[in-house]
């Protein structure tokens, strides 16, 4: 398997994640596909790295996940503060704000 | 590193190279060597528990009872085998496989053994390594956590699923713990695989103490003690074992998470709890205990650490770390849960982040400022540990500053030490004790006994079905009938 | 005397005095007034002084002040006088004075206080003052930008009915005129940049860049929009007579006297010097606009019911001659212009303020609501004469020195578009004397009848072509009642008589005016190479139409 | 290139392949004597209530303490690294760590003393 | 043994002032008995804040790169540092104010308390406060200041989400209209990781086509050839797209509204100003250092969505009935205004732009005017807490003339009314389009600024023109934290547009990036 298959393959996730961001409506589904959008980046940072024989790029998936653990920490907090109230997680349900 | 590494020491170079034969034969051997292994720790347990309740033990089946285990395991094979209505389908079904295999998992990167030859080939005897070799340890128990979790979830019933998140919240908690015990022996032995831990730990440690110079132990258990006993607590929480078997607790949550579980599904948890032991038993060796490598008096012996010995020193080391375990289990109550999640949290994170920085800056200091051993210790370790104490002290000492003041008040009067319950129930009629009556009554006597009016509220499906009693007093489940309220007129 | 900074005095000075007045405690609107008149007339003080200390043979622009503002931009504070611009000066000199009179005892709308109303009027006082004096492009355009807030609260705060609807029809129209010049503004800059090497905003540097023709002509549009706008040419023109009738008294007089000039002063001192190609080259079709206002602006005063509408159309066809003046290119039509920028100030102006004191009276905007006022009121009628025939250049009165130049000037270049601009001559007597009839002469109608106990109230919303036949008809039923209305007050006297006067005056002896205006005009004629051969400014005043 | 992982994929293979001969095999070797009591969640005996708790709310501690293991594994993701290539890293190493470990404490401080780590 | 890499202590003085704050902040939190936790909240808050802005005042003229090359400390930095703590001090005032609300604070007092239970109602006037925003809010601050400053893709990553998310959090965080709120920190929760994670793609792909994350060596890479291939445009495209969003840019910009409306009011200000201040930093430093010499690829780009974006909240900002929605797409307008400005990239070789010190000037006079814009929105009250709609602002100029007058400024500094900020701000950004040839983009960006203008006086005359309602709004009188807000907005608002000339000197001497 070459590098590009790995590029390309990552591509393909992170397509399939911000589709999935769009088309979802469970805000946590939404979550989890920003989620893979990170993962794949993740991947895509690892075989550039290998790809040009320096670590910098598995160095920034590190600090990716940290973001990414980061990000989770805050955004499952506020979609269960949401979710609390509502009883619902669906990004439809939250219409309180409209034109 | 200046290990002056024996030559049958395997280094990373070695790993990846064998010949498929060689690693299927490995492949089988840890297999077979975990479920020896499992099926040997079975009974060890229940004897050598049996031994401290002055009991004897299993002692039908096999030679002094040591088949027991095997014919469990079997017997399970052949019990009906269960999948409740409200359960989950495939995960129900998944969730064991979940929490073996990664259990099988993790034992592939121990050292068992130096280079030996198997059939005129020279390879390590170890399955394999690899430069993040303690990683693959951690990750395959992190992952076990999806097996138990899952399967309490899946089993669609209320114990398993309180077992399991109890269980999820516990590992993780205890993770931490485990994982920043084994810091300051990465940065002892400057790497991550085992095989060059176990190598580091080969020589003994030249200590200079104020001109005297003698050779210590090279055991990571002795250099990083504290880091030991992290180590040893952690893991005991991380595999759910006593004083820590909270997602099983029987008392509380009858099996916990494996609760609907039967027949083979239920003897693979079990398989993997035990897997799990022995591999942290195996990686303590490892990571603190010198590995395979024969402790101090039979290290004098020079044969010792070569050929297929080592495997013998291995397996005590396990066995003994096993026997700990036992050990605990036998003599140590469970915890209450909050007890088990305050330790975790408060007591082992927290005390191993502080010694990963002693250790960090005794290493660095004696290295940038060439000092020996003894003199990094006094100057840098003293003081550490003086302000280490002195901020455990600040901070238990404010942690409880809330307790201490109720305390003080209650003593003085003007508080009840807990809070009142709320009422939320009006009484349920005149008290069976009338007021008037003079004379201490049993409840404000002495001991604490149950309020004998007391009145539990109806269920809501009992709520549905028929009407609340005329007169509004709420219905006791139980005593439907009048009966209770006249009795209390009656008194 | 010369080196006083007499522009920055009278910017400063009105200014300080909006914020006085804005600084006054609640209830001191004696105090406001009185204030404000002070002021104004300071500055009318400072007018005088300043055209004294004008040397007129001497530099083109003079008693200038220059700080540097914004060095970053090339913005410099740069203030200095030419002869149009001065007159300028001395029209605001004159007319802030009596408007603040004139609206001594203006009311205001629910519990607002007036004194926002004083500081309104000196704050736009200053802002007028910045805008005719700055010699700086940016500057300029600030002050002229900067001149639309002060009026806008002006209309929107003390205006008529419709005031918020007017108010912001008068700035945004403004407003996107002022945006569109904003561009050229800063194409200018860019443009000297490139030509200079340093870019400028000086009026005086930029009159010597070389501009290559194509930008020019881009620049020249974006600085005409806004002027257009402004100085309502036709297409642009809607917002005058809603803002024009909805404004107050006071403000409608500034408004028409000399916030709309700043369009045609724009035309003057910025389009035909800055962009001279383009000036001539475009002139055509600017003539077309200017006619084509006299024209229909005329005809449409005459279809007016609102007498306040009706005087803003008439505006809109004078500016249609001074626009014709300017663009004609001769140094008389266009002296004429300038001239006629004054005149108009004070014509307009007057017939504004007698309008106003018209509705002070009777309440009403509607022409079908007066009638036969000259019996009751002679001094008012008589006021309201002058105004009239001066807004139809009379000879005599000071428009006709003014539209007479302008014709003259421009007939041996646009004869066609002068032949057709005399016939708005012919209709602006029409609907003057129509509107001068019908209010003063006849029988009394409309709100300036008492009602009779039994009668039936006046209709006083009459729509748009409230005619005097109908009113006539009318009229027996309320024959028991009598005239309630009152002559000039001694107020309203000391409003009117100083620009009667000045009617008169310049109607008689134009002379010290011409002398201010032409020499700029000529070196704005040699700015845009026009040929400044012509009809000397001294040409017998003769003829009528 | 990853050659000393192969033997894990071994392992793997067939370890999953035991676990799931047994999951598979275990229906078909035990008996079977049906009773709707055995399809029952259990309860001690007592009728089941519906799905007490999925779908339903968690206790929001086990929420807290995920999030707190998140942030605390991170910490360890930077811990190991650091451990390893200490020694070549130097005081500049130790005073980075430091700061970092200084800083993740403050965290912990504050989930502390707000409560976040007591279970009741 | 590895080499430490330089670290300039000095450099990073503003840097550590905030996080320092912040941290204490932290701690102070967890040790600190809750009666006193406000105030003292509120001063290390402002303290950090203040000293960021002195300690970056101090660094003025300082031009180097530092940490190991991760961060630039140069003009724009050191400005926009300056700006986003001078600004952040002033929205963390506004945070503070405990006068106005009935219920003492515009914040909820216990955000876990799920939003209408009878726990809630309890709390919702009790004098509790939440005192964590401050510290969230001081670590918003300092991402800010670490993201102009940023020299390399991974730290401008890391900065953006250690300013973002405080931010999802403080949004959600309303006392009243708790659903709002927290629906609104939802939405931008979600649609700000999904705008990061662009960004992070971005940064993947330019990685992989220079093999360098650092701003300096991409431009060598992508000068290198031709531009640098389609992998480098593309990461190029991503990674603005994901600044775009943070900069409310149309048509990145559907969160905004909705966020500006649901937040808290000081919430509001501190990110229409702050944020967009930060997230324009990174544009102008990704732009100019790192792709300034592949400037083709993203001008039309650049020029597209500054169209776009003026249009869609000119336009838009017409149909708007609520006034945090207005200005929301008030906001969006400017992003594209200020578009205009970063488009004015100039000749220089090392990356001085004309475009670069009219954008900084800009941007501090649009947050400094927008702060105060939105400061006076929570004098004006109701029972339900502030009136932010339009038909309850009828006749404001009656009830109150000063909060009125007050709010005319700003109205009139937001259309670009001469002697306001607004207009040298515009003038400045519209003279560097222009020189730089964008004829189009600035009729363009004054056709917007005249529809948008519309939507401004409506609100003015709403005030002054119109009958107060009934049972309209009062407006209520700012405690001191608030008046000193108003003051220093209003002050700037009238000097910058009088005499702007020193700070622009200080933007346009700023205007040259390092590295």
């Amino acid at each position: 398997m070459s590098l590009t298959h790995y590029l390309v393959l990552a591509a393909i996730l992170f397509t399939i994640g911000a589709v999935g961001v769009l088309v979802r409506r469970n805000a946590i589904v939404v979550f989890m596909c920003v989620e893979l959008m990170l993962n794949s980046v993740n991947l895509t940072l690892v075989t550039f790295a290998r790809a040009s024989g320096t670590v910098d790029g598995q160095v920034m998936a590190f600090f990716v996940m940290v973001v990414a653990a980061a990000e989770v920490v805050v955004g499952l907090a506020i979609i269960m503060s949401l979710f609390r109230t509502r009883r619902s997680a669906s990004v439809d349900d939250a219409n309180l704000l409209k034109y | 590193m200046t290990v002056a590494a024996a030559a049958d020491q395997p280094t990373l170079a070695d790993f990846g190279t064998d010949v498929w034969w060689i690693v299927l034969i490995k492949i089988v051997g840890v297999f077979v060597v975990l479920v020896l292994l499992t099926l040997f720790a079975i009974v060890f347990e229940r004897k050598v528990v049996a031994r401290m309740q002055q009991r004897i033990g299993p002692n039908r089946v096999g030679p002094r009872g040591y088949l027991q285990s095997l014919a469990d395991g079997l017997k399970l094979a052949f019990k009906e085998d269960i999948m409740p209505a409200l359960a989950d389908k495939p995960v129900y079904f998944l969730a064991p496989v979940l929490a073996t295999v990664p259990a099988f998992l993790a034992f592939s990167v121990i050292p068992l053994g130096p280079v030996v030859s198997i059939f005129g080939q020279q390879t390590p005897l170890q399955l394999t390594d690899a430069p993040i070799g303690v990683l693959v340890v951690l990750a395959c128990s992190a992952m076990g956590i999806y097996g138990i979790v899952l399967g309490g979830w899946a089993s669609g019933s209320t114990y398993p699923l309180l077992g399991s998140l109890r269980s999820a919240a516990q590992m993780i908690s205890y993770e931490i713990a485990m994982g920043l015990s084994i810091v300051a022996v990465f940065l002892y032995a400057g790497s991550m695989s085992t095989s060059e831990i176990v190598a580091a730990q080969a020589d003994g440690n030249q200590v200079s103490f104020f001109g005297l110079t003698f050779t210590g132990p090279g055991w990571y258990a002795v250099l990083l003690p504290v880091s030991f006993v992290i180590y040893v607590i952690a893991v005991v929480g991380e595999t759910n074992r006593a004083p820590f078997d909270l997602p099983e607790a029987e008392s509380e949550l009858v099996g916990g998470f494996h609760t609907e579980y039967s027949s083979l599904k239920f003897a693979l948890f079990f398989l993997a709890e035990y897997i799990n032991m022995v591999t942290v038993s195996a990686l303590a060796a490892t990571l603190f205990l010198g590995g395979w490598r024969a402790p101090w008096p039979i290290s004098i012996w020079d044969g010792a650490n070569s050929g297929w010995w080592p495997l013998l020193w291995f397996f005590l080391k396990v066995v003994a770390a096993l026997f700990v375990f036992i050990w605990l289990r036998g003599t140590l109550p469970r915890l209450r849960y909050d007890q088990f999640m305050r330790f975790g949290w408060k007591v082992l994170v927290p005390t191993a982040l502080v010694w990963i920085l002693a250790v960090a800056t005794m290493r660095t200091v004696a290295r940038e400022a060439d000092l020996s051993t003894g003199q990094v210790a006094l100057f840098v370790g003293v003081p550490i540990a003086l302000l280490v104490i002195a901020v455990l002290l600040v901070v238990s000492r404010a942690s409880n500053r809330a307790t201490r003041i109720a305390a003080t008040k209650a003593a003085a009067g003007s508080i009840h030490p807990t809070e009142a319950e709320p009422e939320v129930l009006p009484p349920a009629g005149p008290r069976r004790r009338p007021a008037g009556r003079t004379g201490p009554s049993r409840a404000e006597g002495g001991f604490p006994i149950p309020p004998m009016d007391l009145a539990v509220p109806p269920s809501p499906r009992l709520r549905s079905r028929e009407a609340v009693a005329p007169d509004g007093a709420v219905v006791g489940t139980g005593r439907r009938s009048g009966a209770g309220t006249q009795e209390d007129v009656d008194d | 005397m010369s080196d006083f900074p007499f522009l920055l005095a009278m910017i400063a000075v009105p200014a300080v005095g909006a914020a006085a007045v804005t600084a006054l405690p609640k209830g001191r609107e004696q105090t406001a007034r009185q204030l404000s008149l002070g002021v104004s007339l300071v500055v009318l003080l400072l007018a005088v002084l300043a055209t004294i200390a004008f040397d007129v043979g001497g530099e083109r622009f003079q008693l200038t002040t220059s700080v540097s503002w914004i060095p970053d931009f090339g913005v410099d504070f740069a203030l200095g006088v030419d002869g149009i611009a001065l007159v300028m000066l001395l029209l605001i000199g004159v007319l802030v004075p009596v408007v603040v009179v004139a609206s001594w005892r203006e009311e205001p709308t629910g519990r607002r206080s007036m004194r926002a109303f004083w500081a309104w009027l000196l704050l736009l006082e200053s802002l007028m003052v910045g805008v005719f004096a700055a010699t700086d492009v940016f500057l300029f355009y600030v002050f002229f930008e900067a001149m639309l807030v002060p009026m806008y609260f002006l209309i929107g705060s003390f205006g008529g009915p419709r005031r918020q609807y007017a108010a912001v029809k008068f700035f945004l129209y403004s407003l996107v005129g002022g945006l569109v010049m904003l561009a050229a503004v800063i194409g200018l800059y860019v443009v000297s940049a490139n030509e200079l090497g340093e870019g400028t905003f000086a009026f005086d540097a930029l009159r010597q860049v070389e501009i290559d023709p194509g930008v020019q002509k881009l620049l020249f549009l974006g600085f005409f929009v806004a002027f257009a706008i402004k100085a309502p040419l036709v297409p642009f023109h809607t917002w005058l007579p809603d803002s024009g009738a909805e404004a107050p008294i006071g403000g409608a007089v500034l408004l028409v006297g000399v916030l709309d000039k700043v369009g045609t002063f724009g035309f003057i001192r910025y389009c035909l010097p800055l962009f001279p190609d383009a000036s001539r080259e475009l002139a055509p079709y600017v003539l077309v606009l200017a006619v084509a206002g006299i024209l229909y602006a005329a005809l449409l005063a005459m279809g007016q019911s609102d007498m306040k509408r009706l005087v803003s159309y008439t505006s809109i066809a004078h500016f249609g001659f001074i626009a014709l003046g300017i663009f004609a290119f001769t140094t008389e039509a266009t002296t004429g212009a300038v001239l006629y920028m004054v005149n108009h100030g004070i014509a307009t102006g007057l017939l504004f303020l007698v309008v106003g004191m018209l509705i002070a009276r009777g309440g009403s905007r509607l022409v079908g609501d007066y009638g036969g006022v000259a019996a009751q009121a002679p001094l008012l009628a008589g006021v309201f004469l002058v105004a009239g025939l001066a807004s139809l250049a009379l000879p005599g009165t000071n428009s006709f020195v003014s539209e007479f130049l302008v014709l003259i000037g421009s007939f041996p270049t646009r004869p066609v578009f002068t032949v057709l601009a005399t016939v708005g001559i012919v209709l602006a007597a029409l609907y003057v004397l129509l509107l001068y009839q019908r209010t003063m002469h006849g029988p009394p109608r409309g709100v300036l009848l008492e009602p009779a106990p039994e009668a039936p109230a006046p209709t006083t919303g009459g729509g748009g072509g409230a005619t005097a036949a109908t009113a006539t008809l009318e009229a027996p039923a309320a024959a028991p009642a009598r005239l309630r209305v009152r002559d000039l007050s001694r107020r309203e006297l000391a409003v009117a008589a100083p620009m009667v006067a000045l009617v008169i005056a310049l109607g008689v002896y134009p002379q010290p005016l011409i002398d201010l205006i032409e020499p700029a005009v000529a070196a704005t004629m040699s700015d845009v190479g026009a040929d400044p051969a012509g009809v000397s400014p001294e040409a017998p005043v003769e003829g009528t139409d | 290139m990853l050659s000393q992982y192969v033997p894990i994929v071994g392992l793997f293979a067939l370890a999953a392949a035991f676990a799931l001969f047994s999951v598979t095999v275990a229906p078909f070797v035990g008996p079977h004597r049906h009773n709707r009591a055995k399809l029952a969640a259990y309860e001690c005996g007592i009728e089941p209530v519906d799905q007490p708790l999925t779908g339903g709310r968690f206790p929001i501690k086990y929420y807290l303490t995920a999030m707190i293991f998140i942030v605390f594994d991170i910490e360890i993701v930077f811990l190991y690294p650091w451990a390893v290539a200490n020694d070549a890293l130097g005081v500049f190493g130790l005073v980075e760590m430091v700061v970092f470990i200084g800083t993740v404490f403050i965290a912990y401080v504050y989930v502390w003393r707000r409560g976040g780590l007591d279970w009741d | 043994m590895i080499e430490a890499p330089d670290l300039s202590l000095a450099a990073l003085a503003p840097l550590l002032f905030v996080f320092g704050a912040a941290c204490v902040g932290v701690l102070v939190e967890a040790f600190a008995p809750r009666d006193v936790r406000h105030p003292v909240q509120v001063a290390i808050a402002l303290v950090g804040t203040l000293g960021g802005l002195v300690t970056s005042l101090l660094l003025a003229g300082e031009r180097q790169v530092t940490a190991g090359g991760a961060l630039a400390v140069d003009g724009p930095a050191v400005f926009l540092e300056a700006t986003i703590a001078g600004l952040g001090a002033l929205s963390l005032l506004l945070f503070a104010e405990r006068s106005l609300d009935p219920a003492r604070s515009a914040f909820v007092a216990a955000a876990a308390v799920p939003a209408g239970s009878p726990r809630d109602r309890e709390l919702m006037t009790a004098p509790r406060v939440q005192t964590e925003v401050y510290p969230l809010a001081t670590f918003a601050i300092g991402g800010m200041m670490l993201f102009v400053a940023a020299n390399d893709l991974l730290v401008m990553f890391v900065a953006l989400e250690v300013l973002s998310l405080p931010l999802y959090l403080i949004s959600g965080l309303a006392r009243r209209r708790r659903l709002l709120s927290q629906e609104a920190a939802v939405k931008y929760f979600l649609l700000g990781a999904f705008a990061s994670a662009f960004f992070l793609y971005g940064l993947a792909l330019v990685y992989g086509a220079t093999g360098s994350i650092r701003l300096s060596a991409i431009r060598e890479a992508s000068a290198g050839e031709a531009g640098g291939g389609v992998l480098l445009v593309l990461g190029l495209a991503l990674l603005v797209v994901g600044l775009l969003f943070k900069a409310s840019v149309a048509p990145f910009h559907a969160w905004t509204p909705d966020v500006y409306q649901g937040a808290p009011t000081p919430v509001t200000a501190f990110m229409a100003a702050c944020t967009k201040v930060a997230a324009f930093g990174a544009i102008l430093r990704l732009l100019y250092v790192a792709f300034g010499t592949s400037e083709w690829t993203w001008r039309p780009l650049v020029y597209g969505i500054a169209i776009v974006s003026m249009v869609v909240g000119a336009v838009l900002g017409l149909t708007q009935t609520d006034l945090k929605r207005m200005l929301a797409y008030s906001s969006i307008a400017h992003a594209g205004f200020l578009l205009t400005g970063v488009l004015g990239y100039g000749s220089g070789p090392d990356g001085t732009g004309s475009g670069l010190g009219p954008t900084m000037f800009y941007l501090l006079a649009y947050g400094l005017t927008t702060i105060g814009a939105f400061a006076v929105l929570t004098l004006v009250r109701d029972g339900d807490g502030e009136a932010t709609h339009l038909s309850q602002w009828a006749g404001l100029g009656r009830r109150s003339t000063l909060t009125a007058a007050v709010m005319a400024l700003f109205l009139l500094a937001l259309a670009g009314i001469p002697l306001t900020s607004g207009f040298t701000g515009k003038f400045a950004v519209f003279r560097a389009a222009i020189d730089d040839g964008a004829w189009p983009l600035v009729l363009v960006a004054l056709l917007a600024s005249a529809v948008a203008a519309f939507f401004y006086l409506r609100v003015i005359v709403l005030m002054y023109f119109s009958e107060p309602a009934v049972d309209g709004p009062t407006v209520g009188v700012p405690g001191l934290p608030t008046t000193l807000v108003l003051a220093v907005t209003v002050t700037a608002t009238v000097v910058l547009g009088v005499v702007p000339g020193a700070v622009l000197d200080l933007a346009e001497g700023a205007a040259r990036f390092v590295g």
